[in-house]
């Protein structure tokens, strides 16, 4: 298990908590930030296996646009899901 | 209660179901990571061999995009103008009552205002650099757009939406598409096919730069478009 | 090939299916739209992360002919369909969400339980007026 | 003229460029946007003429985009799948000529102009659909033609446009999720996205990546064709749309997924897979359920756009079942039926479009007694409604004749028995709008104070009811001018 293999499963680990904490919180707010860690930890992946163009992309994208998208609606539309 | 409880039990069977042939169908897929696969062998090794030359861009990614594939990147800058376009069309009364809440706190406000020309010029390098190093008029444009969005929310969302005046932010938008028609168009003198970038270098190299910043600055407008409609901006 | 070897090379396939799953349980079962939406975007990164994990080989270089870097490269084409498929997620993303925006604007809740009780607003627009501005 | 090369790509960019311009040029105007959009419509429908008059006198041709290699570049094919275009832009641009009066009331005034840009960019991304020969291009198409969709259905100003647009735009989003997975899985066994490579590499492989395929694309793109099980966006979608809005959902965008299932058969048909049989005739008994199904619900609707879109189903129904039969004259028959759907379906939303926007009522009772008031949008809506419900000499009956015949030579009588009771339900939904029409005193005070519509809705009402009767009487060419491509996508009958 070289030292590379180790840092993309731990990664992807990541990924899944992420995915099954956004499944499982009630917060909305909460998911969107934990949406946020979820694309950064896929720029990551994608950075360390050779494809910079998308990790930048999805960086910007996944991390950066979408999650204001969400907090903005998220503000106006309330923070609790029933 | 028990209808709820019921529809997330037959949602999980449903879903257990699914996952079965999903992960044995993907099982059987040549492994990730072999060079041999046919993922690699096929029109990639094409790509990589004379990709460079034929596209005139040692980033093959670009060179596909501008390029090979020009028609899917049209497509492409076709369907970012239309969610602007689809959002402005839609954004009913209840987004107009857009509150700017708290005022940020100067912290956010200064490092804000140091930051942006930064990242502005970050994005226009990562607009321009697109054939040499990774990057290309996707990456750029969204990174306009974030640092717009930023800058809107330090700011004040009416003071960067008056930042340019409304009829010209529509032609911002649109860079992406009218950039890509006047190339494609330019192609059939030049090369005889639609969207046909020519062979001479100098001049293939102008057209790709004109088409990257077209992507570019079209996709970061329209992004922050994106997030003035839904933050309740009456800017367009 | 033994089961746990096909198993531990396929580990960014199976990640991907299984991100994929979890994103249609939220867009499935959650009640709020805006957690849907969210679900929809875990979906479609998912399948964006599997196209990339077509495309990707051991110790690839990145698609990038430059002098410095040598050995295989990445394949550049599913890099460029995913920056593709990243972009159309934003837009549909940035649509369903104006529109829920207005469905919190006009019937009042994001909740579905709680919209499915509001009266069925289109028959009482419908019988109201009579002549003069249609209701459609 | 017609040899020219470049017409193909044109199909699918002058439109996408007339739209994006439509804004840029006219924002403000109310009344610009509609001409510019009809004379785009009509440019378009040009092109398709002559890309028709290529492929009937010289067959199949396709065209390399940017001038590459097929598998390196984009490949665009013309053939009778693409030739659908040309009714596509002829029925987009009648229901641009009828939005003229109907959208400058249910639509904004400062948002007029973006009505126009999307229907027009919507044409385009069903044009590009139907000729592209590649498979990431067919999504990407896919997406511009369904976020335009998505936009339209909830421009309307109803409250309950805006839910049925999310709902619609959900399960949209859904199925082309799928598509694109299976994209990627056939490009991780085959290395290529062009359809006519991988189709060769592929040769129908029984393997379980390539079932994954198949069972993605179609479940993708019955979605977006509304079959049976996963239809429910439609009806909501259809019924808050504004009227011309819900001809081209009706008439066009649910089209497509048929049309793209053809391209996945294409695919996966040529060879022997385990998989195709198993989903032809799951295709055949789902279109028999939708089929009934949807006739009987659109039998008991009180509202008439409601009424239409259930028959929508119905008729969806129908062409699953020609294509599930995948017999030369079922085949051949749904192909038809598709396009012989689209006027007439048209025709009827339009129709009801006019009635809607004169009276304000959209329950049948109430519509009672308008064939007086509002004599020819009342007489193309119950001509229309006729050669719906399947009388011989009109368009609906040829479709139905030939899939029935299919059904018959491939041996299976239910189907059969199915398209008789469907056709006797919309029989009877049909007389009872004409009865509602012609034969009842009016109910309500505005049916009898409504005067007819202006010329703008009612004429493009007529030319339809009018086709709907010219395409039955050219049924016949129509199933020859089919013909070689049902040899093409299903290779040699099974």
């Amino acid at each position: 298990m070289s030292p590379t293999d180790l840092f993309d499963l731990v990664l992807l680990a990541l990924l899944l908590t992420c995915a099954i904490g956004i499944a499982r919180l009630k917060d909305l707010a909460a998911c969107a930030i934990l949406f946020s860690a979820y694309s950064f930890f896929l720029c990551l992946v994608w950075a360390h296996r050779g494809a910079p163009d998308v990790a930048m992309t999805e960086a910007a994208v996944g991390a950066g646009i979408t999650t204001v998208l969400f907090l903005t609606v998220i503000a106006r539309v309330g923070r609790r899901e029933k | 209660m028990n209808k709820r409880k019921f529809a997330r039990v037959f949602t999980m069977a449903l879903l257990a179901a699914l996952a079965a042939p999903l992960m044995y169908g993907v099982l059987e897929l040549p492994p990730p990571g072999q060079a041999d696969a046919p993922a690699h062998s096929n029109v990639s090794a094409g790509y990589i061999e004379h990709g460079a030359e034929l596209a005139g861009s040692e980033n093959l990614v670009t060179g596909v995009l501008l390029n090979f594939r020009a028609l899917d990147t049209f497509g492409e800058v076709l369907v970012i103008f239309t969610a602007w376009l689809a959002v402005s069309a839609v954004a009913g009364k209840g987004s107009e009552t857009g509150h700017d809440s708290t005022p940020p706190s100067p912290v956010v406000d200064y490092v804000v205002r140091l930051l942006g020309p930064f990242i502005a010029i970050f994005a226009l390098f990562v607009i321009v650099n697109g054939h040499v190093l990774p990057g290309g008029g996707f990456q750029g444009g969204v990174l306009l757009g974030a640092m717009l969005i930023l800058l809107s929310l330090a700011l004040g969302r009416e003071s960067v939406a008056d930042l340019v005046p409304v009829r010209s932010w529509i032609w911002l938008r649109a860079a992406g598409v009218l950039a890509f028609s006047l190339v494609a168009l330019l192609g059939l003198p030049m090369t005889g096919y639609l969207f046909g970038l020519p062979i001479e270098p100098a001049l293939r190299h102008a057209l790709m730069i004109v088409l990257e910043l077209g992507i570019g600055i079209g996709g970061g407008a329209v992004l922050a478009g994106l997030y003035f409609a839904i933050a309740g901006v009456e800017s367009s | 090939m033994t089961v746990v070897s096909s198993l531990a090379s396929h580990i960014d396939y199976l990640v991907a299916v299984s991100l994929f799953l979890t994103g249609a349980w939220i867009l499935l079962t959650s009640g709020n739209l805006v957690k849907k939406v969210i679900g929809l975007n875990i979906m479609e990164t998912s399948v964006f992360a599997f196209i990339v994990t077509t495309g990707m080989v051991d110790e690839g270089a990145p698609p990038l002919v430059a002098a410095g870097l040598q050995g295989p490269f990445a394949s550049p084409l599913p890099h460029a369909l995913v920056l593709t498929g990243i972009v159309v997620a934003v837009s549909v993303t940035s649509l369903a969400l104006v529109l829920i925006l207005r469905i919190k604007a006009e019937l009042g809740s994001v909740e579905l339980d709680e919209i499915a009780l509001a009266p069925k607003a289109d028959d009482s627009a419908g019988q109201s007026n009579q002549r003069g501005s249609a209701d459609e | 003229m017609s040899e020219w090369p470049h017409w193909l790509p044109l199909l699918a960019v002058l439109p996408l460029l007339g739209g994006v311009l439509t804004p840029l040029l006219f924002r403000r105007r109310p009344v610009i946007p509609c001409f510019w959009a009809v004379a785009v419509a009509l440019v378009t429908a040009a092109v398709a003429v002559m890309l028709l008059l290529r492929l009937i006198d010289s067959g199949d041709f396709s065209y390399a985009v940017g001038g590459w290699l097929p598998q390196y570049g984009i490949e665009l094919r013309f053939d009778q799948i693409g030739a659908f275009a040309l009714p596509a832009s002829l029925l987009v641009m009648l229901a641009l000529v009828f939005s003229r009066h109907y959208v400058a009331r249910t639509v904004d005034p400062e948002k007029i102009s973006y009505y126009y840009a999307l229907v027009l960019i919507n044409l385009g991304g069903l044009n590009g659909f139907l000729v592209t020969g590649d498979l990431f291009n067919l999504f990407v198409f896919m997406e511009i033609f369904s976020v335009s969709a998505y936009a339209l259905v909830a421009m309307a100003r109803q409250p309950i446009a805006a839910l049925a647009a999310l709902k619609y735009l959900l399960l949209g989003a859904l199925s082309s999720l799928l598509v694109l997975f299976s994209v990627g899985v056939v490009f991780a066994m085959t290395g290529t996205l062009n359809i006519e490579d991988a189709a060769v590499l592929l040769e129908g492989s029984s393997s379980m990546p390539a079932g994954l395929a198949l069972a993605g694309l179609a479940t993708g793109f019955a979605v977006k064709a509304a079959l049976f099980p996963v239809h429910f966006w439609l009806p909501d979608a259809h019924a808050a749309a504004p009227a011309p809005v819900s001809a081209i959902l009706s008439a066009l965008v649910v089209k497509a997924g048929v049309a793209g299932l053809l391209r996945t058969l294409e695919l996966f048909g040529g060879g022997e897979s385990l998989y195709l049989q198993p989903l032809l005739s799951l295709m055949l008994w789902l279109g028999a359920l939708g089929t009934l199904g949807g006739a009987l619900m659109a039998l008991v609707q009180r509202d008439i756009k409601l009424m239409l879109a259930y028959s929508t189903i119905a008729n969806i129904g129908y062409i699953f079942i020609g294509l599930g039969l995948a017999t030369t004259s079922a085949v051949g028959g749904a192909m038809v039926h598709a396009v012989n759907h689209a006027v007439m379906k048209s025709a009827l939303f339009l129709a009801a479009g006019a009635m809607i926007h004169q009276t304000g009522l959209r329950n049948i009772d109430d519509l009672r007694g308008l064939g007086r008031r509002m004599p020819a949008t009342a007489f193309g809506m119950a001509f229309t409604l006729v050669a719906l419900s399947g009388v011989p000499p009109m368009a609906g009956f040829v479709g139905k004749w030939q899939i029935a015949l299919g059904a018959l030579e491939a041996g299976q009588p239910l189907p059969v028995a199915v398209l008789v009771l469907a056709g006797l339900v919309v029989l009877a939904f049909g007389v009872r709008m004409i009865n509602a029409l012609y034969f009842r005193p009016p109910a309500r005070v505005s049916t009898v104070s409504s005067v007819e519509a202006p010329v703008s809705m009612w004429l493009p009402v007529l030319i339809l009811a009018v086709a709907s009767l010219a395409l039955g009487l050219a049924g016949s060419s129509m199933l020859e001018f089919v013909a070689p491509a049902v040899q093409a996508i299903y290779g040699t009958p099974p």
